[in-house]
C-alpha cells in the first residue's frame, strides 16, 4: 500500500497501548470491560478473546478489502466478527470450561463491542495487511492491558487474591463491592481519573521539555 | 461637617442580610444531634464515642489531602464534613472495626463529595454514599449489630473495633438481632417503648425515637429542615405499611412499628433533609418524601433486607433532579408551569 | 403469573441491565446527556428490544434447534435487519415518530443490549410470553437508568466538577453510585 | 421551607416575602425638616423612566423658582422645573448617580433671592377634562415618588376600553430605615386626602384604598381621623413585610388578586400610587408648586444625625449631608434609596433626585460580606422570593454562564428587590447574578443574536 | 493520523454483486462455524456430561449410572436430549440398574438472580440426600455460602421435605425438616429451600419408588446431543 509507507510499525503496535488506548482513550467496549473484570483471569480470558477476534477480522478486512463493495461493507464486517466470535465461543467452551461458564453470555457479545467494528472501519479497510495486524495487535492488547488492570484491583481487594492465589492469607476481610457491579463502576472511575492525572502531568513535563528547549536554542 | 470624605464602596445593594449562614445550618444540625450522640454512648459504650471520632477523622483527612492547598481554609470552615463524618459514624453498628468506619468516611467525602466538586455540587446524600459503600464492601461486619447494654458496661470497648486494617474482625459480644430483623425474619415485633428510648440494637444513632423527634424539633424551630420531606416520609411510610398491615398482620408490621423501627426517624429526619440533595420546590419535596417512605416500604416488605432507609434516600437522591425539573414553582402572575 | 411479575421487577430493578449487567452502557455513558434524548432512547431501545424479543425466540424454536452453532450471527443478523426495516416502517408510517426516534435507531443496532436480551433469554429458555416481559422490564430498566443518568448529568453541569473528574469519569462514579442504590433492590419479591 | 409564618393565614399579605429589620426608630419621630437653599443645583435630563427631558433654557439664562427649564422627550418622559431662582451656568454632561457622566443643567442660585414662587395660577381642577387634567400632570413634572420615577401622567392615560374602579395609595414603605413617606402621612394628612379627592374624580374610580404596614399605627389612625364620610376612603392595616411597597406585591396584600405576567395593573382596573406622588399632585393643583422638591429620609449608622428632609431637587447630596451633621468617619458606603433596592454612590457630588426616597450611610457592620460558601440548595430564596422564581437555580445558572436557559427559568419576572440576596446563608449575591444575567441577555438581544 | 487510503472500488456495483458478496460470506463464514461447531462438539458434550455426571452422582451418593428421564403423559419415560423442561430430572441405578433416586434440577428467583439447582431426592426413604448449587449469582461472602458453606450443605444430605422443610435460625435444627440458615444470608437460605419446596410439591406425586424405566444400555454419560437448551452459565 502506497501510504502505508509513512507508516511506523512499531508506532501503530504501540499507539493502542496507552495513547489511543481504546478504554482509557476512547472509551470503547465498556459493556465487556466492567461485566468481566471481577477477576483477573476472566480479564485475561476475555482479553485473549477479544485479541483473537480482532487480529483475525482485521487480518480478514484488510486482505479482502479489494473485494468488499462499499454498500454492504458494514454487514460484512458484522459476518466476519461474528463467524470469529462463534468460533472463540466454542473453543473457549470445549478448552476451558469453566471460565466459560463465568463469562456466560458476554463472550457472545464481544460482537457488540463497537471498537472491534470501529477498527475495521477506521482502520483495517484502508491499510496494508501488515499495519492492520499490528494496529488489531496493540488495540487489543491495550484493550486487555485495561480489562487486566481492572481485573486485578477488583480481585485483589474483593478478593484477596491474583489468579485465585490468596494474596494476605484467610484473616483478610476481603472488599465484597470490587467484585459487585458498584465496584466495578467506581473502579474505573477512578482509574481513568488516575489516566487523566497522568496525562495532564506528562503533558506539562512535555511542555516544560519544550520550553527549556526553546530556551537553550 | 464632614471632615474627610471615606472612600466609599460601591457594593451593590441589598446592604441588609439575615443571620444564618451555611456553617451555623451545619452546626445547628450538630447540636440537634447531641442527644443523640449522648444516647449512643451510653447504650453502646465509649467505643461509639471512638467510632465516631474516627468516621469525622477519615473525612476531614480526606476532604484535607485532596483540596487544593488555596481553597483548603474555606473548605474546611463550614463544617460540612464535620457533620458528613458524624452522620456516617451514627449509621455504623456499634462492633464496626475502626478501620472499616475510617475507610467510610473517607468514601463519603471522596466519592460523596469531592469527586463532585464539593459542598453542594453532589447530587447524592455524602454521608449515605459512605454508608451504603461500606455495607457493598462489608456486609457481614456492617450486619453484625450488638445489643445495647447500658452504663454498667460504659467502658467496655468491643475488641472488633480493633481488628487490624484489612482483617476480618472477630467478635467478642453476642449479635444480636436489631428490631427490624426480628420482624423480618422471625415475625417478632418490638414493644414501642423500647424503640422510643432506644435500649435495642441497630446504629449507634438510630435507635433512641425520641432524642430523634427532638432533635428534629430543635432544628425545626431554627428552621433548618424542610419540615415536608420528613412529615411526607412518616405519612407515605405509615400509609403504605397500614395498607401491608391491613392485609397481613403477621408478615407486616404496623405503621407505629414501621416508623419507629430502624433508622426510618433518622434517615427522614437527618439525612433526607440533607438540602443539597432534596429537591428545591415544596412541591418536589413532598414527592420526594412520599417516594422515600413508598420505597422504604416497599423494600421493607418485600426486598431482602431487612432495612430500605438508606437506598430508599438515596434512589430518590438520584430522582432528585428529575423531580425538580417537573416541580418549578410556579411564577407569579402566570399560570402552572406545564413541564 | 408470579414468576411473569419477577422476570419485569429483575429486569427492571434487582438486575438492572445497565447498573447490574452492564450492558447498553455506550449510550448509557455517551447519549445521556440530554433528558429528552435519553428518553427518547429508552423508548426507541424498548421497541426494539420487545421486537428482537419476538424474533429470539422465533429463532429459537424453528431454526437453531436444528442448528444452534447459527445461533450469534443469525441473532446479530435478524437485529440488524430487524432495526433497518423499522426504521423503514416508522419512517413511512409515522414521520413524526421518525423525526423522533429517528437517529437513534441506527445507534441501536450496537447497543449490546439488544444482542443481550436475546442470549439471556435464549439461555434461561424464556418462553414467547415470559421473553416479551423480560424485554419489555429490560427496556424499562434501561430507559430508567438512562433518565436518572441525563437528570444526574445535567445537574452536574452546573457544578464546578473537578478538572480531571469531567466527563467518563465522574458519569463512571455516577454510575456506580447509582448501581450501589439499586442494591436494595436485591430479593425485592423473591421471598414472598 | 419556612412559610410556617402564621402572618400567610392571614388575610392582606402576599405570598413569601422576608422580614429585615426596620431600622426606622432613629428618623421614624423627627418631623420633616427644610433643608435651607444652597448655592449650586444640577438637574439630570433623565431623573425619570423614559427618554431624558430637553432643555428650554440657555446658558446663562436667568430662572425663577418653578419656571420650565427642560420638556418632555417623549411621551413617556416629563417636564423639569427650576428649583431655585437663579441663573443656568452650564448644560452638559455631570456625575450621575450611577456613577456615569450624564447631561444636566447646573443651575446656580440667585443668593439674594427669596426663593418664593411665583403667584399661584388658578387650576381649577375640578373644570378640566381627563385628558387636560393629564396634561397637568405632565406640567407638574409628576413621576413616581416611591423610587422607580415613573411619569405619573402615562399612567393616568388609560386606553380606550379600559376603567380605572381602584385608586390604591402606596403607603407601605417597607425599605428599612425609610421613613419619608410614613413622615408625610402623619405631617400632611390633608394633602394626601386631597389628592386622593382629585385622582378618584378625575379617574372615574369608585374608592381609594391607603395601603399602610402596621408599624406605621400613627399615620394609620392619623389618616383615618381626618377621613370624611364623603369620600369613599379606606385606610388598610398590612403586615409588615417586605417587599410590600412592590406594586403587584401591595396588589395581591389588598385585593388578594396576582397581576397577571406581562400585564399592568390597570388591565385589573387598578392604579398605585406613592403618597408622595399624590402629595404632588395635590400640592400643583392647589398652590401651582410643580415637582421641585421632595422629601428625603438621611440614616443609616453612618449619619451623624439622622433626619427627614425637604430637600429642593438637584442639591447634592453633600449639601444635603452637611445639613445634617455629615458622615460618621466609620461610614464606608453610602446608599441612595433604600437598603434593599437603592443603589450606592460613589461620589457624595451627585443631586438628590425626583426618585430619591433616602440617602443612606452605612459602616463596615453592613458592608463586610460574609464569606461566600457554595449553594447548598437550602431553599431559603425560594421561600423569600414575592415572584416564586427558584433563585437558586437562576443563581447558579447565572455562574455556568448558561444566561439564555435562565429565560426558561423566568429570570425576566425579577423584580431584583433583592430577598434572596437578604436571606441566603451561604452569602451569595444571587440579584446581582441576575442583574448581570438581565444586562447580558438584553445586551445580547439588543444584537439580535438568538438566545 | 494515517490518510485513509480510498476505498478501491469507485465504480458502483451492481446490486447482484452485492447480494452475492453477502451470500457468499455467509457462506463462508457457515461453512467455518460448522467446521469449528463439529471439531469442538465431542468435547464440549463430554464435558457438560461429566459436570451433569458429577452433579448427579454428588446429590445422589451411591450411584453409578444415570439416565436421563422425562415426565410424559402420567409416567416417567428416558429421553434422549431435548430441551430441560420443569417435566425433566435424572434417574440414578446402582451399577446393576437398580434405581437408587432421582436428581431433580429446580430454579427460582434468589436474593440477587435466578438460583439454578440439583436435589437428590430417595423415593422409598422420602428423603433428599444432597443438594448442589448449579448456578447463581449470589452476593460473594454473603449469598455465595448457599454453596460454599458446607455446613449448610450439609443440611441437605439428610433432609425430610415433608410436609415441608422450614428455615431456622442458625443453630436451632431440631427436626428432620429443618434447615440452618446462613448468618446473614438468610434470604438466599430461604430461597433455596424455597425451591426445593416447590420442586417437592411438584415432583413428589409423580415418583414411583420402584425402577419406572430401566437405564438404557452403554448410557452412562447422558447424551446429550444437540443443543444444550438450558445452557449452563
Amino acid at each position: 500500500m502506497e501510504t502505508d509507507k509513512n507508516l511506523d510499525a512499531y508506532q501503530e503496535f504501540v499507539k493502542g497501548l496507552w495513547r489511543d488506548n481504546p478504554v482509557f482513550v476512547q472509551v470503547l467496549g465498556m459493556c465487556p470491560m466492567l461485566a468481566v473484570t471481577n477477576s483477573a483471569i476472566n480479564a485475561l480470558v476475555m482479553g485473549g478473546a477479544t485479541l483473537f477476534v480482532l487480529i483475525g477480522s482485521s487480518f480478514l478486512v484488510a486482505s479482502l478489502k479489494k473485494w468488499i463493495p462499499k454498500q454492504v461493507r458494514i454487514s460484512l464486517y458484522i459476518i466476519i466478527i461474528a463467524t470469529f466470535v462463534t468460533v472463540a465461543d466454542y473453543s473457549l467452551l470445549a478448552l476451558m470450561p469453566g471460565v466459560h461458564k463465568e463469562l456466560g453470555a458476554f463472550i457472545p457479545l464481544i460482537v457488540a463491542n463497537c471498537m472491534i467494528l470501529g477498527r475495521q472501519e477506521a482502520f483495517a479497510s484502508r491499510h496494508g495487511v501488515r499495519f492492520a495486524v499490528l494496529d488489531a495487535a496493540g488495540m487489543a492488547l491495550g484493550f486487555t492491558l485495561a480489562l487486566f488492570a481492572l481485573g486485578s484491583v477488583r480481585e485483589i481487594l474483593g478478593n484477596g487474591s491474583l489468579f485465585n492465589i490468596p494474596l494476605f492469607g484467610d484473616t483478610f476481610e476481603p472488599w465484597v463491592i470490587m467484585i459487585l457491579p458498584p465496584g466495578g463502576f467506581i473502579t474505573l472511575g477512578l482509574i481513568l481519573l488516575v489516566f487523566n492525572w497522568a496525562a495532564v502531568r506528562k503533558q506539562r513535563f512535555m511542555q516544560q521539555v519544550a520550553e527549556a528547549e526553546r530556551e537553550t536554542l | 461637617m464632614i471632615k474627610k470624605e471615606p472612600d466609599l464602596l460601591i457594593q451593590a445593594t441589598p446592604m441588609l442580610r439575615q443571620e444564618m449562614t451555611t456553617p451555623r445550618a451545619m452546626l445547628d444540625v450538630w447540636i440537634a444531634l447531641i442527644p443523640v450522640i449522648l444516647a449512643a454512648v451510653w447504650f453502646f459504650g465509649v467505643g461509639a464515642l471512638l467510632l465516631l471520632l474516627t468516621t469525622i477523622a477519615g473525612g476531614l483527612m480526606t476532604e484535607w489531602v485532596f483540596t487544593p492547598a488555596d481553597k483548603r481554609r474555606g473548605v474546611m470552615r463550614d463544617n460540612s464534613s464535620l457533620l458528613t463524618g458524624l452522620l456516617l459514624g451514627l449509621t455504623l453498628p456499634p462492633g464496626l472495626p475502626l478501620w472499616m468506619a475510617f475507610l467510610g468516611g473517607a468514601a463519603a467525602i471522596g466519592l460523596g463529595k469531592l469527586i463532585w466538586g464539593g459542598l453542594g455540587s453532589n447530587l447524592f446524600n455524602p454521608a449515605l454514599v459512605g454508608r451504603a459503600f461500606l455495607l457493598g464492601t462489608f456486609p457481614i461486619a456492617m450486619t453484625t449489630w450488638s445489643p445495647a447494654m447500658g452504663p454498667g458496661h460504659f467502658f467496655e470497648v468491643q475488641g472488633s473495633l480493633f481488628a487490624l486494617p484489612f482483617q476480618t474482625p472477630v467478635y467478642d459480644a453476642v449479635s444480636a438481632a436489631t428490631p427490624l430483623g426480628l420482624m423480618k425474619f422471625e415475625q417478632q415485633s418490638t414493644a414501642l417503648s423500647k424503640l422510643l428510648i432506644g435500649n435495642t440494637s441497630g446504629s449507634l444513632g438510630e435507635t433512641s425515637g425520641l432524642l430523634l423527634l427532638l432533635g428534629g424539633l430543635f432544628l425545626l424551630w431554627r428552621r433548618d429542615l424542610d419540615w415536608r420531606i420528613p412529615t411526607a416520609i412518616f405519612a407515605s411510610a405509615a400509609l403504605f405499611s397500614g395498607l401491608l398491615y391491613l392485609v397481613n398482620p403477621v408478615q407486616f408490621p404496623g405503621p407505629l412499628f414501621t416508623l419507629f423501627s430502624g433508622s426510618l426517624l433518622f434517615g427522614a429526619i437527618y439525612m433526607a433533609t440533607d438540602p443539597v440533595t432534596s429537591p428545591l420546590s415544596p412541591r418536589g419535596a413532598w414527592i420526594f418524601g412520599i417516594g422515600i417512605g413508598f420505597l422504604i416500604v416497599l423494600i421493607r416488605g418485600f426486598g431482602g433486607l431487612p432495612e430500605g432507609v438508606m437506598y430508599a434516600i438515596l434512589l430518590m437522591n438520584g430522582a432528585t433532579p428529575l423531580i425538580d425539573r417537573y416541580t418549578q414553582p410556579r411564577v407569579f402572575g402566570r399560570q402552572a408551569r406545564s413541564g | 403469573m408470579n414468576e411473569l411479575v419477577w422476570i419485569f421487577i429483575s429486569a427492571l430493578l434487582v438486575n438492572n441491565f445497565v447498573l447490574a449487567y452492564f450492558l447498553g452502557l455506550c449510550p448509557f455513558l455517551g447519549v445521556s446527556g440530554r433528558l429528552d434524548t435519553s428518553f427518547r432512547l429508552g423508548l426507541a431501545t424498548t421497541f426494539v428490544l420487545v421486537i428482537t424479543a419476538l424474533c429470539a425466540w422465533f429463532l429459537n424454536t424453528y431454526i437453531l434447534i436444528h442448528a444452534p452453532y447459527l445461533r450469534l450471527i443469525s441473532f446479530i443478523v435478524v437485529i440488524a435487519s430487524t432495526v433497518q426495516f423499522i426504521e423503514m416502517a416508522i419512517k413511512k408510517l409515522s414521520p413524526a415518530l421518525f423525526k423522533a426516534l429517528g437517529i437513534f435507531l441506527p445507534l441501536i443496532t450496537t447497543n449490546c443490549a439488544i444482542l443481550g436480551l436475546a442470549i439471556f433469554a435464549t439461555n434461561r429458555g424464556y418462553d414467547l410470553v415470559e421473553g416479551l416481559i423480560f424485554a419489555l422490564g429490560a427496556g424499562a430498566g434501561f430507559t430508567l437508568a438512562m433518565v436518572l443518568m441525563a437528570g444526574l448529568r445535567e445537574e452536574t453541569e452546573l457544578s464546578d466538577v473537578p478538572a480531571l473528574m469531567q466527563g467518563t469519569a465522574l458519569n463512571l462514579i455516577i454510575a456506580g453510585i447509582l448501581s450501589m442504590a439499586f442494591m436494595g433492590f436485591a430479593g425485592l419479591f423473591s421471598s414472598t | 421551607m419556612h412559610s410556617l409564618n402564621p402572618m400567610n393565614l392571614l388575610r392582606g399579605s402576599f405570598r413569601h416575602g422576608v422580614h429585615p429589620a426596620a431600622h426606622k426608630e432613629q428618623t421614624v419621630d423627627l418631623p420633616i425638616q427644610r433643608v435651607p437653599f444652597g448655592d449650586r443645583y444640577l438637574m439630570p435630563l433623565g431623573q425619570h423612566i423614559g427618554a431624558p427631558s430637553k432643555p428650554v433654557v440657555g446658558v446663562g439664562q436667568r430662572l425663577y423658582r418653578g419656571q420650565i427649564i427642560a420638556e418632555p422627550g417623549a411621551f413617556v418622559s416629563t417636564f423639569l422645573h427650576s428649583p431655585v431662582t437663579g441663573r443656568v451656568i452650564d448644560i452638559g454632561p455631570h456625575r450621575h448617580t450611577d456613577g456615569t457622566f450624564k447631561p444636566a443643567i447646573e443651575i446656580e442660585a440667585d443668593p439674594y433671592a427669596t426663593q418664593q414662587l411665583p403667584p399661584a395660577q388658578t387650576r381649577d381642577w375640578k373644570k378640566l377634562d381627563i385628558t387636560a387634567f393629564i396634561g397637568e400632570v405632565q406640567r407638574a413634572g409628576i413621576v413616581g415618588m416611591g423610587g422607580a420615577a415613573f411619569p405619573a401622567h402615562v399612567k393616568y392615560s388609560i386606553p380606550e376600553g379600559q376603567q380605572i374602579t381602584e385608586l390604591l395609595v402606596n403607603g407601605a414603605e417597607c425599605e428599612p430605615y425609610l421613613t419619608n413617606d410614613h413622615r408625610l402621612m402623619v405631617e400632611r394628612p390633608e394633602a394626601l386626602l386631597r389628592g386622593i379627592e382629585i385622582l378618584l374624580e378625575k379617574l372615574g374610580a369608585a374608592r381609594a384604598t391607603i395601603g399602610v404596614e402596621a408599624n406605621k399605627p400613627d399615620a394609620i389612625e392619623i389618616l383615618r381621623d381626618h377621613l370624611s364620610p364623603d369620600l369613599p376612603v379606606e385606610v388598610v392595616s398590612l403586615p409588615v413585610k417586605y417587599p410590600q411597597g412592590a406594586e403587584k406585591m401591595l396588589i395581591k396584600a389588598v385585593y388578594g388578586q396576582e397581576v397577571p405576567a406581562g400585564q399592568l395593573p390597570r388591565d385589573l382596573g387598578v392604579t398605585v400610587n406613592n403618597v408622595g406622588t399624590v402629595v404632588a399632585i395635590a400640592d400643583w393643583f392647589d398652590t401651582g408648586m410643580p415637582l421641585i422638591e421632595r422629601v428625603v429620609t438621611v440614616s443609616g449608622p453612618g449619619a451623624a444625625y439622622p433626619s427627614n428632609l425637604i430637600v429642593p431637587l438637584g442639591t447634592s447630596v453633600r449639601d444635603v449631608l452637611s445639613f445634617c451633621g455629615g458622615l460618621r468617619s466609620e461610614t464606608r458606603e453610602v446608599v441612595m434609596g433604600g437598603p434593599m433596592m437603592g443603589s450606592p454612590i460613589a461620589s457624595l457630588d451627585v443631586p438628590v433626585m425626583k426618585g430619591t426616597s433616602g440617602i443612606l450611610a452605612f459602616t463596615n457592620t453592613e458592608t463586610l460580606r460574609p464569606p461566600e460558601y457554595p449553594c447548598i440548595r437550602c431553599g431559603r430564596c425560594l421561600e423569600a422570593c414575592p415572584y416564586f422564581l427558584n433563585p437558586s437555580r437562576l443563581a447558579r445558572l447565572a455562574k455556568a454562564r448558561l444566561f439564555s436557559e435562565m429565560k426558561d427559568y423566568r429570570v425576566q419576572d425579577c423584580v431584583e428587590c433583592g430577598s434572596c440576596t437578604f436571606t441566603c446563608p451561604s452569602g451569595i449575591p444571587i440579584v446581582q447574578l441576575i442583574r448581570t444575567a438581565k444586562d447580558n441577555l438584553a445586551h445580547a438581544s439588543r444584537k439580535g443574536e438568538p438566545t | 493520523m494515517n490518510q485513509p487510503v480510498p476505498l478501491p472500488s469507485t465504480r458502483e456495483p451492481g446490486s447482484v454483486r452485492l447480494v452475492l458478496s453477502l451470500a457468499l460470506a455467509g457462506l463462508i463464514s457457515g461453512i467455518a462455524i460448522i467446521g469449528v461447531y463439529e471439531a469442538t462438539l465431542p468435547t464440549i458434550t463430554a464435558n457438560k456430561a461429566r459436570e451433569l455426571r458429577e452433579a448427579v452422582f454428588k446429590v445422589l451418593p451411591g450411584v453409578a449410572r444415570m439416565q436421563r428421564l422425562e415426565f410424559i403423559e402420567g409416567s416417567l419415560q428416558p429421553t434422549e436430549g431435548g430441551a430441560v423442561n420443569d417435566q425433566t430430572l435424572y434417574g440414578g441405578y446402582t451399577s446393576n440398574g437398580d434405581l437408587v433416586g432421582y436428581a431433580i434440577p429446580a430454579d427460582g428467583p434468589g436474593f440477587q438472580d435466578t438460583i439454578r439447582l440439583l436435589y437428590g431426592y430417595l423415593p422409598k426413604e422420602r428423603k433428599i440426600v444432597g443438594m448442589e448449587i448449579l448456578e447463581s449469582r449470589e452476593t460473594p461472602g454473603l449469598g455465595d455460602k448457599i454453596y460454599k458453606d458446607l455446613v449448610f450443605v450439609a443440611n441437605f444430605s439428610n433432609l425430610v421435605p415433608d410436609p415441608e422443610i422450614l428455615t431456622v435460625k442458625k443453630g436451632t435444627r431440631s427436626a428432620a425438616n429443618e434447615v440452618d440458615a446462613i448468618t446473614g444470608a438468610t434470604i438466599s437460605s430461604k430461597a433455596v429451600v424455597r425451591i426445593i419446596n416447590e420442586a417437592h410439591i411438584r415432583w413428589q406425586p409423580r415418583l414411583p419408588s420402584v425402577a419406572p424405566a430401566m437405564p438404557l444400555p452403554d448410557n452412562e454419560t447422558g447424551p446429550e446431543t444437540g443443543k444444550p437448551p438450558r445452557e449452563i452459565r
